[in-house]
């Protein structure tokens, strides 16, 4: 909970759009929990943990002022770590699918990795806007998972959303969980064909983070705070909120379209 | 089973534990929630005339166990939009306190009206923000200009008018006067005292605005002495608010003279089911203290002490 | 090794560990143990015109490891009595400072003369303390009487005069720059801020005076936040205080823009020993720092954030 | 070190002018330590404790205003305390003799019986001003103590001051170490006494307390402050003190005549 100063000591452009940045921090850390990030004279902002053992881990893709800020970071350069907040991975093992888009299997890896450590047996359905946006595709082969891509403009895998892979995964085989992070719409595709498909589904929710200790309001959604009750929900929780996939609170509070 | 009721400028909330504003007031579910947890009644988000987003982060700083900074920024979504997050509250039974912050007492009466209109059972007016310059503490800190504010205020609403005083001046008794000549219902004391936390590996201030304000265990005596001095002072209610985080410290509260507290950073450090944990941890601790009520507990230690300690021992006095 | 002296107001200190008014200070014996344990310098109890035994106790309440509160009620031998104290503090070698208190500009000089006589290397001029009617803090709410205070002593005495002022106020800058217009030499921030303990079970204040005043780690980021405003808006050197406790803390005092620190309240959590340790680990954390000196510390949080944050990235400046 | 406030279970009438008050206080305590005794809507005073095994207990003589207002309390009524503060005696065992004079009893029985269940063979010069003020005097039977009286009135044992048991004593047996706490005047004499015999020498020093802490000053005699070097200081550091027997400080912190 404590915030602390750290150096940058491993940095990695994943994609041209995405760096992770190894840092030391002490505390345990599991899956899925994330941290605030702040970069000295920018904002805080927050990040999941893409890496929770030995040195930790951040993977940053560009999407306003302060995340391109992180790109420019080098090794050496300090940053300041506070954390880590919110819940886990529920890591039972079994057959799980895995459906990432854009930055989010920044938080799906850990969380694969350690349930494949524990015997899961893994399928993951990744996406991206092209090839080389591709996030963590080797990490996931890496830890023996099954890779299934699809591409907005189809130069790796299938030409489209990453939703038709999954889809098609969730038709012609059985799985015991399915796990997503990406934008809302996606996870709100997803959700609907895992609970269609009788698949117990979690997704990894993100909105304006201030305080990250349940107090501001700010990541407030429906009935929960993302930063203490999230930010994964069971598909079911996340179905029941009109909020998700069309709602969000902007930085005032106020409710904008997602 | 102590009662655990207050009436104060004519309210009756269940029990004296009020959500402080700024603490999961920004959207209705959150307000509902605080209330369903067990608060005897939540204050919002203070609310202004258009929406703010606040200051960038980091907006907040821990300090260990004991004290928490804060530089919001008066994040909130406008007048406009907030009423809606007050419906949402509304319809699911919660006892709700609006709050606003303005520059002038023509925008505070403006605000304070369009939030009466909401249906809240009160109004709370933020004249003690220590980070947003020319909203609230600037003129908080002159008794004249709280007088003004709330005289236009109470000009305005019907529902009781609290004035929330700041703690960063000479002279809180003062101000606490000129809100009630103004013609406050009540005032709750104490807001955030200006602060600072600097970072010395990155030499620099750790919040983004630089001063912040104090809250936490660390401003409770704080607070106590400043409710202590203002009950001697005036004959409105006054409410306490800072650094509370038991039931021993809601007595202490009461016992200064407060009719009610307001809690803001123990829900970081405990989360939300703190409510209805001191709640009961009252009533047990009202029976052991001998007291039938937490009305009972009001002002007793004032009592004991004014108008100075007394020199005669009464030591049987407490047996 | 970093090079500890400060300098400052034409004085100079092996370290800017002073040990404040109030702590060990009575006696001409005990300040000299300060010194020897490790203090650049040692402040005396604030010394008024006659002996005064000050408050019945109880007199000070601690609060866990994070806040003290005390209403002394300035006990001390009066001027005439104390030059023996100080003359057996600079005969064993101290670098003492005088600290003096009074209820008007005309005792303020008297006082400070007669204490100048004594050999202290500068006066300290307690305006600040919370709990003493009519004496102090008072006066040192008025920007007006911190004025005339200071220039009646600056004309009176050579040595370099320090205003120490209250955080009891809504604009501690305008105090320090009431001081500087006067003629001190370097203003001290902050003395304690105004608080009370209530004991539920005997439902009364803990100290015998009622209202007394919060000291300790508790008001560390709002002394911080007094010596951040008043170093960028005076050309004087600031002196900081409150809720020094680690070398760390001094660290953010200097670099808030202070030219030395007053340890006060850790002396009764860590004993005298404190000063040494806590030179020795502001050694080392200078070093670690990358800083050659702690004068070189000085201010740096300032300049990393003056006037405003910088809304354009410096990360590679913290390398 | 924490402020507790209790209620008064046992209340015993020591001699016309002192009166034992037993309490429950839970903080663990060794015989020479004191606390402060808070007497609501009264002064806060320092007392060493007399018991310092299961209720522990102090036992005040009327010297002013709040000892007097003490005397009135009774049981059930509510004390606040705090402590235990300051040093404690070594209990290394031996021929130990205790010299007390006024309440100086107080701090010595507790020491003595200690000493006694550690195989100490003691004997107690006891004095007061007059037969009924005899502080202790079957107390430190029952631990065993051989106990020498004298009486300033002759109405028990020796008339004149408890030197003149002690001397006699000191100049006819050997003892391993003497204990005293009594007035200053007493203490200076029987402390040359023991000087003189060579035996080394403990005594128990009372100043004025305020914080009780090590930060007021308020105690302070010579280097030490006796609230946290004291209250027991050997009889070699108080022999090298000019203001021992002679100076104490008033509670603005003027020296006056002790
Ligand atoms: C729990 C959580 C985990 C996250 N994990 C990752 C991750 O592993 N990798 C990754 O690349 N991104 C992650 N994000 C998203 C990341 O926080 C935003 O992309 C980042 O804050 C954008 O900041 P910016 O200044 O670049 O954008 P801005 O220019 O400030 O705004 C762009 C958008 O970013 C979002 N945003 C801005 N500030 C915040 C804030 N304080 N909190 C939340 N969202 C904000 C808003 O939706 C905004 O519209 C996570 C977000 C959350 C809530
Ligand atoms: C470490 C220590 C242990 C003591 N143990 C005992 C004990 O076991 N039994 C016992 O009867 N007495 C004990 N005393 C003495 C006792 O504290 C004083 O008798 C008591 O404070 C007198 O208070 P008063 O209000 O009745 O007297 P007052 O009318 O206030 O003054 C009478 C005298 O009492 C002394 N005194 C007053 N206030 C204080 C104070 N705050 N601290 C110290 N001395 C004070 C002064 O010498 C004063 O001149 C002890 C004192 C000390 C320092
Ligand atoms: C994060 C945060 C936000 C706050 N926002 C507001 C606000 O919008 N309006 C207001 O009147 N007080 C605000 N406050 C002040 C609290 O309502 C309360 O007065 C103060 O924190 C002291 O109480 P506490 O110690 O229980 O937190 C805020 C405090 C915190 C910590
Ligand atoms: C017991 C006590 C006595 C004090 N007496 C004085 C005093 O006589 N004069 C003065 O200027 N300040 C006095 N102070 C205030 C301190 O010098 C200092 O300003 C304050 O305690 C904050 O610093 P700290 O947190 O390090 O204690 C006293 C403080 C304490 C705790
Ligand atoms: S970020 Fe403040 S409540 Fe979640
Ligand atoms: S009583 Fe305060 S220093 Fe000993």
């Amino acid at each position: 909970m404590m915030r602390t100063v750290v150096p940058v000591v491993e940095r990695v452009l994943e994609t041209p759009s995405t760096v992770t940045l190894r840092f030391p921090f002490a505390p345990a850390a599991r899956p899925g929990q994330f941290v605030m990030l702040w970069v000295p004279g920018d904002d805080e902002i927050p990040m999941s943990l893409s890496y929770v053992e030995g040195s930790k881990g951040v993977t940053v893709k560009v999407m306003g002022s302060t995340s391109r800020t992180v790109q420019s970071i080098a090794v050496g350069d300090r940053i300041g770590i506070r954390g880590p907040y919110g819940n886990a991975f529920d890591l039972s093992p079994g057959r799980i699918l895995l459906v990432g888009g854009g930055s989010g299997s920044a938080v799906l890896a850990p969380a694969a990795e350690a349930a494949a450590r524990r015997g899961a047996r893994l399928t993951v359905a990744l996406g991206a806007t092209t090839a080389s946006e591709l996030l963590f595709a080797e990490r996931f082969r890496r830890m023996g998972a099954r890779v299934e891509i699809a591409t907005d403009d189809g130069t790796a895998g299938r030409r489209g959303y990453v939703t038709r892979v999954s889809d098609a995964l969730l038709a012609s085989e059985r799985f015991d969980a399915l796990w997503t992070c990406g934008p809302e719409v996606m996870m709100g595709k997803v959700l609907a064909s895992a609970e269609a498909a009788h698949v117990p589904a979690i997704g990894s929710v993100e909105r304006v983070m201030k305080c990250a200790l349940g107090m501001c309001d700010a990541c407030s959604l429906g009935p929960y705070h993302v930063c203490t009750d999230g930010p994964v929900f069971s598909g079911e929780a996340l179905r029941g909120l009109p909020e998700f996939g069309h709602l969000k609170r902007e930085s005032s509070g106020r409710l904008v379209p997602a | 089973m102590a009662d655990l009721r207050v009436s104060w400028a004519g309210l009756s909330l269940r029990n004296p534990l009020i959500l402080a504003s700024g603490i999961w007031g920004e959207s209705g579910a959150s307000l509902a929630g605080a209330y369903e947890a067990g608060a005897g009644a939540v204050i919002t988000k203070s609310i202004g005339a258009a929406p703010r987003p606040g200051y960038p982060n980091p907006t907040v700083e821990a300090l260990d166990q004991w004290g928490f900074l804060n530089a919001m920024g008066l994040p909130n979504p406008g007048i406009e939009e907030y009423p809606k997050e007050i419906a949402v509250a509304r319809a699911r039974g919660a006892a709700v306190i609006g709050s606003v912050f303005g520059g002038s007492a023509e925008e505070f009466a403006e605000l304070a009206g369009r939030m009466a209109d909401t249906g809240v059972l009160a109004v709370e007016l933020n004249l003690s923000c220590p980070h947003a310059e020319g909203l609230g503490a600037d003129i908080g800190e002159v008794p004249e200009e709280v007088e003004a504010v709330t005289r236009a205020v109470r000009a305005r609403v019907k529902v009781p008018v609290i004035v929330k005083l700041t703690p960063n001046t000479s002279d809180p008794v003062a101000l606490a006067r000129a809100a009630e000549r103004g013609g406050a219902s009540a005032v709750s004391a104490i807001n955030t005292l200006k602060a600072i936390a600097i970072d010395i590996r990155l030499r620099r201030p750790v919040l983004s605005h630089g001063i912040g304000g104090l809250s936490g265990p660390a401003i409770k005596p704080i607070g106590l002495a400043c409710v202590w001095q203002i009950a001697r002072a005036v004959t409105i209610p006054v409410i306490g608010v800072g650094g509370i985080r038991s039931a021993e410290d809601v007595i202490e509260y009461l016992m200064a003279g407060a009719s009610a507290v307001e809690i803001g950073t123990a829900v970081a450090f405990d989360g939300i089911g703190l409510f209805g944990r001191i709640a009961s941890d009252l009533d047990r601790l009202l029976g052991e203290l001998g007291l039938p009520s937490a009305a009972s507990a009001i002002g007793l230690a004032q009592r004991a002490a004014a108008p100075a300690m007394p020199a005669a021992p009464s030591v049987r006095g407490n047996r």
